[in-house]
């Protein structure tokens, strides 16, 4: 026992190249998808769809690193990090148009669209952007050209954290001192009041914050393939859309929290491959080990907030 | 004590083998046998194992990375969609051989482990055309994949080599757990009257096994393991690839120092990869099928059969 | 008729944080006794109903039920021992149906037609009518009201808490209820008004207590109080308690037409047809209605929240809204004061929200509009009912309305504080704004207004300032 | 059998587990808690089916079944009624600590080799006359005993749900626990209540998997089955009657899904996967609208 725990810290925070290859390298998509999750259900949208439009994220990115570098040279990272981005938005756009015009819960709604998106990336692979042999159910590696640089020959990470970071800290901005930030804040705590006290146009600002929250997975998923997989794959993601919404959830809600949120659950998976590696511990009891720890901190922190309420009501609740 | 900068030892005594796959070692299936392989390498050469369940293919070069730091002496990838990581990393750990199964890549410290699923897959299309009543033979698979392809191809020639008429349906679950699924899409192809399924869907493959349990008159096929002893009373035989076997043959080669980078190909010949009847059975397979089976294998044995796998060239 | 008390309440103390709600009250209720509890904002009144009830543990005192000492562990403890309490925030589940309601906390097997019957059959006998199968969510805050004390009725309490009862009432309903309410009693019943209204304190009780601060200032038998000195144990200071005197209009420059004007109402409410009217700047415009009249369709279409389906409607650039229903649609409670006043000022607005320039306004309408509040970062839930009310009143009026719009604005607030409100709508009125005050106590309508709208079956004419007139008119009696 | 028939058939058996653990589900998030732990239920469910049909038979299976999953709720419920934790993140964390517990328990009861097909499982229990019926009979007729308690289940949760008093305390929980409260209502009760139920059914869920369909274990085999759940009941918006359908619509959409790839239509089979979850999106466009409760998923 004693040993997994330190393989899983070793392999977590233990090293520089531990924390930097293994940690940081998984937190940049939970950053992302985090914060969009974050952002999403500060609006009152419940998008648990980050995966899907991660995914969707992926394949456009793919497409354009595959195919744009020839035309786009230099352009080729940007605009595949961008029409990434607007995939993610346009995969939880379908959920955002269910919702408006048809009454139809996001929650299923984007679950649903994270099989299909799953499915989808199953069949791309085998078929429009498969590589050219059509062997294998992956796309061709993307040129150096439309690859994110990292950070040197000793690490396996890459500028997508310094985008994550910035991103984070942009929206902590947004949402607290402009008054778009707020709309989105006051419509998700309130939709009526929000209405009748400031004629704020209540679905425009949720769909934007679903749209948003899209676009920041489907960034999540451009940053995968050109900083790390540098080709598309059946399983690009080992579930980092649905991580995110613990990410989220134990940040608070908060942006900020975003950064040391993720930090913590990609220092869980980082580690539980640790454990495997060198302590020999199966798969399945790493992921004991995980969702233990998980449920310990959130005890721990559920424990707190009790005694804070307790003390602040001078009694139990 | 791991990343790049770590500076150990490495010396014969510590030899060190891992093995990452793509799914649970308790499949009884593809897994499970590279399992059964790593313990078989632990135990004849007395080697230190590790074994990783991975999940994504940034996983993949990640633990490759991480294995080469700790100058393992063999790292074998199970699986052709290790291959692309493991040539990307094998030149920054010259010291440690990467191993990859299904893989056509080579280099000075990294080999591809190929099977011929093509030979025993299509005698195990022959039987098939021979046993069916119904002329109608399914295919079942977890997900498409080249050496499920490869051998499901190879099986659809077989059958129809025997039978000319026979008709072969072709299903996918879609993944390689869900065992109450393969055995819907089990009773979906037992509708439509096949009587004779080959699966290779690791774990989900045992769902269909039970759906011919619970049918009249259907045979399957076990694949990669052998499956003959999981439902002796419809598993009428296993197209079994004997990954103890490859593996030590490659641990050895490592150990020995005598190791050199190529595509390893293993089939029938080198007792690796072979169609093993169930004898509960045997009374089912009428003898002069078993006699034409067996000339096909011998004229495969000895290069003189060319048809198995002519769809080496890329499907579709 | 014992002299023993039925439920006693010794020595309770209660604090929340800092604040100390409640500090060594003593409060009783008798059977056959009203014992009305007056008090300005934030007192401490419903904290008390609240230990009484079981909702709210107390940190010190005990309460003892026929002079034995009793715990409730929850309301349902204090429901077995014949308690029953109408909460000043209703308290009921929305989403079910009023006979629901009514049987929620019940054993064994539910018949909804026998439920509905006792609702009716309590409902009947207790003079206030409420649609069993109805579901509360789409019923009128009036309504509301009245499930609330048939629920209570239900459960077959003796001993009946109403925590501001007939702040919600139209006048002959609160009449019928307050008369009920002393017969529940003679019958051998014991109640707990908790009341703002003076009048109605010396009309309807057996006993007073006065609370201030949290602390109890007075009790004692009805007659031993006067209104003069109610009001005065109230009231630390003397404050003003009566509206300024209303002035005639100086009829100002027209600032609302409405021509042939339709609204749509909310889905199960009425709308108004064909409503041609005009304000004017410098006017108090009274709207009295019964509810489901459309009043809420012509308010809100004031308010500019909805668009006329058909007509003319001319309306001002800068209009303030006072939502009758402040929880739903006034504030957000868990947003701090300074960011429920920004909400006020949001809109479509861009760019950057400069905070402390917003924290320093909230700060200054706190202090100008007497809203009790630890600070302008308190959340909007910490405040008492009251002083959320003024709250939205000081944000509303602090941004200087043209038209200002407001639905029961009084509601819930103590005396002292109703006052201020009518004074600066007065004042609101005198700076040139069109003022449209709707309340369902029609009494405070005639009391403000310079000219008064009724609207009956989604038809809106003007009356004369009459209570004969009026009150005929909100019936449909010509 | 006819191509209709076996599509029929296979409709009910893809929708037996999900109906169960959607019913389940359903009681949970009437009580306001919405349980994503309910896959770690159903996969703990399967295992404690494969450990004890064999000594115990079929029926100590399924109760085993029921006991595992309950187990898993009464995790839950510690974390969420007890501590008040969040219920989304403790559930994705009692759901990750089911999946790899019995992953890991799995591999040290039956070691690397497995139990195979060694489970018992259970007969199918034709209803005289009814199962004699063309077409829907040998589809609707002829299943397990516990696929036809499934579908009895669903008309005996709406009486629990609209004609007790329980029923009606467990909506109030889920609407306004604080209105439920002052009513004399046992909140917490009732959620821990509903939570252990309904994983308990989600543990018979998993149990169904291995009991009446499998015989065997596999390492994730509940296979998302306790997400899809969770969709099924806001696709049944939240009622027993429409949690009943809405697994029949997945269902359906699922044995298409079968068939489709059977007759060997020419498409892309990874296209085909996808139809059971853009059929469940076009019924949610056309389902009617109901809402929530209004208090699921909220903690304080
Ligand atoms: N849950 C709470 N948390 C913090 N403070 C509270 C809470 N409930 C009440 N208070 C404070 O306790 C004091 C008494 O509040 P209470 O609601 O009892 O007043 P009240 O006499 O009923 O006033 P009103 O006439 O406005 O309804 C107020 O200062 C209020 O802000
Ligand atoms: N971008 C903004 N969004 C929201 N509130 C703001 C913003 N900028 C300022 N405020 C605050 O909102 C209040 C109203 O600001 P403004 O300068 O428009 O005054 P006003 O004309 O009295 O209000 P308004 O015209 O919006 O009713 C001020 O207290 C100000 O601090
Ligand atoms: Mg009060
Ligand atoms: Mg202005």
């Amino acid at each position: 026992m004693m040993s997994a725990l330190y393989a899983l810290w070793a392999g977590s925070f233990g090293s520089w190249y531990a924390f930097t290859s293994g940690t940081l390298v998984r937190a940049v998509p939970l950053m992302l998808t985090g914060l969009g999750v974050a952002v999403a259900f500060r609006a009152g949208v419940f998008n648990i769809g980050a995966e899907g439009q991660l995914l969707a994220g992926a394949v456009a990115a793919t497409a354009v690193g595959l195919h744009g570098s020839g035309m786009l040279g230099p352009a080729t990272l940007p605009v595949a990090l961008v029409a990434g981005a607007l995939a993610g938005a346009a995969w939880a756009g379908i959920a955002a148009v269910l919702r408006v015009r048809f009454g139809v819960l996001e929650v299923i709604s984007t679950l649903m669209l994270n099989f299909v998106a799953a499915d989808l990336v199953s069949y791309l692979v085998r078929g429009p952007l498969q590589e050219p042999l059509h062997i294998y159910p992956q796309s061709s590696s993307i040129p150096a050209i439309a690859r994110l640089p990292q950070f040197g020959p000793a690490t396996r990470l890459h500028w997508g954290i310094v985008i994550a970071v910035v991103l984070v800290f942009v929206v902590a901005w947004e949402l607290a001192h402009t008054a778009a930030g707020f709309r989105v804040r006051a419509v998700g705590a309130n939709p009526s009041a929000a209405w009748a006290t400031g004629r704020v146009p209540v679905s425009r600002v949720t769909t934007r914050a679903f749209l948003f929250s899209g676009l920041l997975a489907g960034l999540a998923g451009a940053i995968e393939v050109t900083g790390v997989t540098y080709a598309l794959y059946e399983n690009l993601s080992p579930g980092y859309g649905f991580t995110a919404i613990a990410v989220a959830i134990l940040a608070g809600l908060q942006p900020l929290g975003v950064l040391p949120s993720a930090l913590v659950f990609a220092g869980l998976e980082s580690g539980a491959t640790a454990m495997q590696r060198d302590a020999g511990v199966p798969a399945a009891w790493a992921s004991v080990v995980e969702a233990g720890l998980i449920l310990a901190v959130v005890g721990v922190i559920a424990l707190r907030a009790r005694a804070r309420s307790a003390a602040a009501n001078g009694g139990p609740p | 004590s791991h990343g790049n900068s770590d500076s150990g030892r490495s010396s014969a005594s510590d030899f060190k083998v891992a093995l990452l796959t793509p799914g649970p070692v308790s499949d009884q299936s593809w897994n499970a046998g590279a399992y059964q392989g790593l313990l078989r390498i632990r135990d004849s050469l007395g080697a230190k194992i590790s074994n990783i369940e991975t999940k994504t293919p940034a996983d993949f070069e990640e633990s490759f990375r991480q294995y080469g730091a700790q100058h393992y002496s063999l790292v074998i990838g199970h699986g052709f969609e290790f291959q692309d990581a493991a040539k990307r990393v094998a030149p920054d750990y010259p010291k440690t051989v990467f191993v990859t199964t299904s893989g056509n890549t080579e280099g000075p410290n990294l080999a591809g482990l190929q099977f011929d699923f093509a030979n025993p897959s299509f005698l195990a299309g022959m039987l098939a055309g021979g046993v069916t009543h119904s002329g109608v033979v399914g295919v079942i698979g977890g997900t498409e994949l080249p050496p499920v392809r490869e051998s499901f191809a190879a099986f659809a020639r077989g059958a129809q080599f025997v039978n000319p008429k026979v008709r072969v349906l072709s299903s996918y679950i879609g993944n390689w757990d869900d065992v109450s699924a393969g055995r819907e899409q089990a009773l979906a192809q037992i509708a439509q009257n096949a009587d004779v399924i080959f699966q290779n869907a690791d774990a989900a493959g045992l769902g269909v096994i039970q759906a011919a349990r619970q049918s009249k008159n259907v045979l399957v096929f076990g694949s990669n393991s052998n499956q003959n002893d999981v439902a002796p009373d419809v598993v009428i035989a296993s197209v079994v690839i004997n990954l103890p076997h490859a593996f030590l043959l490659v641990a050895n080669e490592v150990k020995d120092s005598t190791f050199r980078g190529r595509v390893i190909s293993l089939g029938m010949r080198d007792d690796v990869v072979q169609l093993v009847l169930n004898p509960k059975l045997a009374s089912r397979i009428p003898a002069p099928l078993v006699t034409r089976i067996d000339s096909v294998r011998t004229a495969m044995l000895h290069g003189s059969f060319p048809g198995a796998d002519s769809a080496a060239s890329p499907a579709r | 008729m014992s002299d023993a008390a039925a439920i006693a309440l010794i020595g309770i103390t209660k604090r929340f944080g800092a604040v100390t709600a409640l500090d060594r009250v003593d409060f009783g209720l008798r059977a056959g006794r009203i014992h009305a509890l007056l008090g300005e904002n934030g007192a401490g009144k419903s904290t008390l109903m609240g230990v009484l009830f079981g909702l709210t543990s107390p940190d010190a005192g005990v309460l003892e039920l026929n002079g034995e000492a009793v715990r409730w562990q929850s309301p349902r403890d204090a429901i077995r021992a014949g308690i029953g309490m109408v909460q000043q925030h209703f308290s009921h589940v929305p989403a079910l149906t009023v006979a629901e309601n009514v049987a929620l906390g019940g054993r064994g097997r539910f018949d909804v037609a026998q439920a509905a019957a006792e609702v009716t059959r309590v409902g009947t006998k207790a003079g206030l009518a409420v649609d069993p199968m109805a579901r509360v969510a789409d019923l009128s805050v009036e309504a509301q009201q009245r499930l609330e004390i048939v629920r209570a009725l239900a459960h077959g309490a003796r001993m009946l808490i109403l925590d501001e009862p007939t702040a919600v009432l139209a006048p002959g309903e609160a009449t019928k209820l307050l008369a009920w309410l002393r017969r529940f009693a003679d019958d051998g019943g014991a109640a707990a008004l908790v009341t703002h209204k003076v009048r109605e304190a010396l009309a309807i009780a057996d006993d007073v207590t006065v609370l201030r601060a949290g602390r109890r200032v007075a009790t004692g038998v009805v007659n031993e109080f006067t209104a003069e000195s109610l009001a005065r144990a109230m009231f630390p200071e003397e404050r003003e308690t009566r509206a300024a005197p209303r002035a005639n209009p100086q009829p100002g420059a027209m600032i609302v037409s409405a021509e042939r004007l339709a609204v749509r109402g909310a889905p199960g409410e009425p709308g108004i047809v064909d409503a041609t009217f005009a304000l004017h700047a410098g006017e108090i415009v009274g709207v009295a209605a019964v509810e489901r009249s459309g009043h809420t369709a012509l308010l809100r279409a004031l308010a500019g929240l909805q668009t006329p389906g058909s007509g003319r409607l001319a309306l001002p650039p800068e209009v303030s809204f006072i939502p009758g229903d402040r929880h739903r649609d006034a504030l957000v409670l868990d947003f701090p004061l300074y960011e429920n006043l920004a909400l006020r000022h949001l809109g479509t607005r861009h760019g950057l929200m400069r905070w402390p320039a917003v924290r320093a306004r909230t700060s200054r309408i706190l202090e100008q509009f007497q809203v009790r509040a630890a600070s302008g970062s308190s959340r909007a839930r910490s405040l008492s009912g009251g002083n959320q009310q003024r709250f939205v009143l000081a944000r509303e009026l602090d941004a200087h309305p043209t038209l200002l719009v407001a639905e029961n604005p009084t509601r819930g607030l103590d005396l002292a504080a109703a006052a201020t409100i009518h004074a600066r709508l007065l004042d609101a009125a005198h700076a040139g704004a069109a003022v449209v005050v709707y309340s369902s106590d029609v009494d405070e309508v005639l009391e403000l207004a310079h000219r008064i709208l009724v609207v009956h079956n989604g038809v809106v004419r003007e009356v004369p300032v009459t209570r004969e007139l009026v009150a005929r008119a909100m019936v449909g009696a010509a | 059998m006819s191509a209709l028939e076996s599509v029929l058939a296979a409709m009910i058996r893809t929708a037996t587990p999900l109906l169960l653990a959607g019913l389940g589900e359903l009681v949970t998030e009437r009580a306001g808690v919405i349980n994503i732990g309910l896959e770690g239920a159903v996969i703990c469910g399967a295992l404690a089916a494969t450990v004890a049909a064999p000594p115990l038979g079929v029926a100590g299976g399924y109760l085993s079944a029921l006991v595992a999953g309950a187990a898993v709720g009464v995790l839950m419920a510690t974390f969420v009624v007890v501590l008040r934790a969040d219920q989304i993140i403790s559930g994705t964390a009692v759901a990750l600590l089911g999946l790899g517990l019995t992953g890991a328990l799995y591999h040290d009861i039956y070691g690397a080799g497995g139990v195979a097909l060694t489970v018992p499982t259970s007969r199918s229990f034709d209803i005289p006359v009814l199962s004699g019926v063309p077409v829907l009979g040998p589809a609707l007729f002829q299943q397990p005993l516990m696929s036809y308690m499934a579908f009895l289940l669903a008309p005996a949760l709406a009486w629990f749900l609209y004609r007790t008093h329980a029923g009606l305390s467990l909506r109030a929980v889920g609407e306004a626990p604080h209105a439920a409260r002052a009513a004399g209502v046992a909140v917490d009760r009732f959620r821990v209540g509903a939570i252990i139920f309904g994983s308990a059914l989600g543990g018979a869920a998993g149990g169904v998997l291995v009991l009446a369909q499998s015989g065997t274990f596999a390492e994730g085999m509940s296979a998302g089955r306790g997400f899809i759940a969770i969709a099924i009941v806001a696709l049944g918006r939240w009622t027993p009657t429409g949690v009943l359908v809405a697994s029949l619509v997945f269902g359906f959409a699922t044995a298409m899904q079968y068939v489709v790839q059977a007759l060997g239509w020419p498409l892309r089979y990874e296209l085909v996967l996808t139809l059971p979850y853009v059929l469940t999106l076009v019924a949610l466009v056309l389902a009617p609208r109901g809402a929530a409760p209004a208090y699921l998923a909220r903690t304080d």
